[in-house]
């Protein structure tokens, strides 16, 4: 395992205090967490907006922190969600009597530490209100399971619901905005090789020289599908069409699209993929109204990419155009 | 035997003591149906566990219990946390005011630590997750009439085992559907070293 | 070698046709060549700014393509520097009657390649000035060689010569900024692995799981020093220090900081680095104006940071914060 | 003899040749003291040349060894391309107007060619580049007095091989200090394998 880290233990502390002291102006960390918020929490009179999850997945989610996005990103350990006392300290923090939003990605680990410090803040007599990302088609859409993960679509929702809270909207309307991503966006990834935790030391599963998994996660989980390398124009129509079967975007829709790095893929393999991408949906009558390629939700120093599709309308991409100051995601 | 403040605490400094030698064991398991974190988030809970037990004064083992509830929540994140936070905060509820705590309020206690972990994580038993280790340990207390005659650690070795034949459709192992299956599931692993080392404390008090 | 790709002979092509599908509105390709240009070139009476190189050094360069930073960037193969035929074809399109200056990193291909570009466009009548970027201290700054090689720094000479172009300044003017960056931005990178270019299909050497390279560049040639692994802090500490023995940047100075990843090391070693920079820093009496952490001049799929300072005057800061519309670059 | 056009058509189809058979040893050389491309260079650029040289008719010799140049600056890239572009155009202009082209014209086209080499890349002798080849095989032929008896191979190969000893001070190389001595300077093989076709061109008119 090779990591520039000091300790295995030590490096989502060493991490948050990095990131400070690369933007002290605009965000600070609350004292003793692992809290970043906007340096001018809690804005008053607007719906706080809160995220957070396992850390190792950077610039998500203390990057998306900034005017027109985030007030808060709560930081776990490493693939862990962090804890509701933790939680809590981000809501108290962002709360400007307009109520606090959360955005929690679909993972057993975050809904229930996330519910836990709705609980604990609601019994101080804050409003909370809270949206479930599940963008992840690999993963079967099914009541009887944990259904799909959130993974780099979780992104849109930061931004949209954050422009529609900087406008000065209501708890409810954030959340129905959030509500309204949720139900149009969805993301398919595929990895080439294997990630490390830096505490575990060893890569979670092992794929041969030839291998590529798809149906990927963000946790170093291994796919559903394991199978030979292909072209990236292959392995771009492959994750496009899965996404198009689940029947959300279709000919005559705009969407926006979104090419994410998982860790160590070259921004060159992103933008072939990304050539791929948007010849199918010209093909299918599918209109780009605006594309991000980059590394926006990640695992580690994993290899592959996820794509993503989001369902535009006029209020969607309004929102999504708005100004925004978070370093990972600057309008 | 009755389980005293003192009884209640070597318990959980024995849990400390197997989750740390087991932390890499526990971390492997997760490794194959999860996500490489388990015995490093148990790790560092009981390890707090262990440092809060060792340096404060507890009045009953209700006090015990709401501690190693509290520090769990609070230090293990994942969904591992907020079960195993939920199911003795729950046990310590059961047993306020109890003190020491006897074999029938013992098994309302983990009666009600089962019923907070199912209803937090929306989960029954025959899912792949702790509660089929937590489950028939509690039918276990049910059935028996004290803590010497209670097989429960036989019962707990053999529902861990079982966990490998299950289909997984809750926490992260679901995402795995059949691959899932042929593994221990890594929360049914270390709720058996939990009930390993209340097995040594009854044993001990003998 | 696992990359996502369609035919190794075609990265840069397909790479390309990617980039410009992703911001249509703001770049584009000139037909039959490897320059992608601001869509509105030549802007009449600016300046026009050329820089490029190799490819597999994304986002450099044509992610620093747009208003307020350069015109056109020319991209050659995978780490081989782009043609004269190529480098005057942008030089033509950005021309808008004020001259073109073209920013060159200091590799013999690099310079004779835009030198003779500048040939041939001055023998058609363009005014033609350049800026060679030799800012990598791991490399012997000496006149009976090559000297030091352009990395990471280059990015700031595009930011603050783009900026001082937009607001209309003289091809004269536009020179000597570029100078004054150059003369005063340093940088210094390492690794822990090594890169494959495509269409060789092998790493360029290797390293064992214990080892990194300090002192290296950006091309997948092998560094200076070969050591075991240290911590993060040691590393950041052996850069900085690398960098502040030449003198450039001291006590009471203000300075810009760059942690530049150089492909796939996760952003949160990147923040852990840059925690140590800025707290040696602080210890120096060198205060930090602004830090940029990310990954901004890449080596494929390498893994390993390089650290850059730039000391900064009134002029500096102004232009390095003036607004830039490059995708990659957004102020 | 004397060079035609055919001949020097026929001496670049040949350098073609051996340059994609060694593409992969050329990058393989590149690859321990540079950054693994010139093969992969080289190869584009004369494979390029033969597609020209196979298609187009030529005038005079002049003209055969501007479209190499011309097509050696546009498609290499790097250093290589320019240097051996302007090694080319250099000739060109100095045998221009002469067809065929005699060994004492010849021989000022090579001292050309270097000069250009020179000149473009701000180098001399003894810094581990391609002139440590182009220099002893011009000074071959400012000594010999026609083709046949020049013995410009074996001094190409010897000089060659002893790039191995020096130190690079220009061009990538120079990056690795004393770690470049010991290995064959890529841009001196490939020189090398051009002044092999020559040789071939010249046995074969025989
Ligand atoms: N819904 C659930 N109900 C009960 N137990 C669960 C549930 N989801 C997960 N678990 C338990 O949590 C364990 C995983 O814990 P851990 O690895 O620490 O958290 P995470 O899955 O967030 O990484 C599983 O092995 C399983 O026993
Ligand atoms: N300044 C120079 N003068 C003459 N030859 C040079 C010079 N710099 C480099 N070379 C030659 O160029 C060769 C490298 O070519 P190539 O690998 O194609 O370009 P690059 O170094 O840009 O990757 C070297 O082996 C050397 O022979
Ligand atoms: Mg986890
Ligand atoms: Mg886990
Ligand atoms: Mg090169
Ligand atoms: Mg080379």
């Amino acid at each position: 395992m090779k990591k520039i880290i000091n300790d295995p233990n030590l490096v989502v502390q060493d991490m948050l205090k990095g990131m400070v002291s690369a933007n002290p102006s605009a965000i600070k960390q609350l004292p003793e967490t692992t809290v970043i918020v906007r340096s001018d929490v809690p804005t008053v009179n607007k719906v706080g907006l809160v995220s957070g999850g396992g850390s190792g997945h950077e610039p998500a989610h203390a990057g998306y922190v900034g005017k027109g996005m985030l007030d808060a990103a709560v930081a776990g350990e490493v693939f862990t969600s962090p804890t509701p006392d933790q939680v809590l300290e981000g809501i108290k923090a962002v709360n400007g009597n307009a109520g606090v939003f959360l955005i929690i990605k679909n993972y057993t680990g975050d809904v229930l530490n996330f519910e836990m410090a709705a609980e604990l803040a609601e019994a101080e007599g804050i409003k909370v209100e809270q949206v479930i990302v599940n963008d992840d088609v690999a993963v079967e859409d099914s009541s009887f399971t944990t259904g799909r993960r959130g993974i780099a679509g979780t992104i849109f929702v930061h931004k949209i619901a954050g422009a529609k809270a900087e406008q000065g909207a209501a708890l409810d309307e954030v959340k129905s905005v959030a509500e309204k991503v949720v139900a149009n966006v969805r993301s398919m990834g595929m990895a080439l090789t294997p990630c490390t935790v830096p505490a575990a030391g060893k890569p979670s599963f092992e794929l041969k020289e030839n291998e590529m998994e798809i149906g990927i996660g963000i946790h170093g989980e291994s796919g559903i599908e394991r199978k030979e390398i292909s072209t990236a124009d292959e392995i771009a129509s492959e994750l496009v069409h899965k996404i198009l079967d689940d029947g959300v975007h279709g000919p005559g829709d705009e969407v926006a699209v979104m090419i994410n790095g998982l860790g160590s893929t070259p921004e060159m393999e992103l933008y072939i993929i990304n050539s791929k991408v948007n010849e199918i949906l010209n093909e299918k009558g599918i209109h780009v109204y605006k594309t991000f390629v980059g590394e926006y939700m990640t695992a580690l120093e994993m290899a592959g990419c996820s794509v993503t599709l989001l369902k535009l309308d006029d209020e969607l991409k309004s929102l999504l155009d708005s100004r925004s100051e978070a370093p990972a995601f600057l309008v | 035997m009755e389980l005293r403040v003192e009884d209640a605490i070597q318990w959980f400094t024995k849990v400390n003591e197997k989750i740390q030698e087991n932390k890499d064991y526990l971390t492997s398991l997760d490794q194959v149906i999860g996500d490489s974190d388990h015995g490093i988030n148990m790790a560092r809970g009981f390890q707090e566990v262990e440092n809060k037990l060792s340096t404060q004064e507890y009045q009953e083992v209700a006090d015990v219990l709401k501690e190693v509830a509290m520090t769990l929540i609070s230090k293990v994140g994942g969904a591992s946390g907020p079960l195993f936070g939920t199911a003795f905060l729950k046990f310590s509820q059961a047993v306020k005011g109890i003190n020491p705590v006897d074999y029938t309020s013992f098994t309302s206690g983990i009666e009600e630590a089962l019923q907070g972990v199912m209803h937090r994580g929306k989960a029954t038993t025959g899912e792949k997750t702790m509660i089929d280790v937590w489950a028939p340990v509690v039918h276990s207390f049910q059935e028996a009439h004290d803590f010497e005659d209670n097989p429960f650690l036989k019962v707990a070795k053999q529902a861990m085992e079982d966990t490998k034949d299950i289909m997984a459709t809750k926490g992260r192992a679901a995402y795995f559907k059949g691959k899932s299956i042929g593994y221990i599931d890594p929360g049914a692993a270390s709720t058996y070293l939990i009930f390993e080392a209340l097995e040594e404390v009854i044993k001990g008090s003998k």
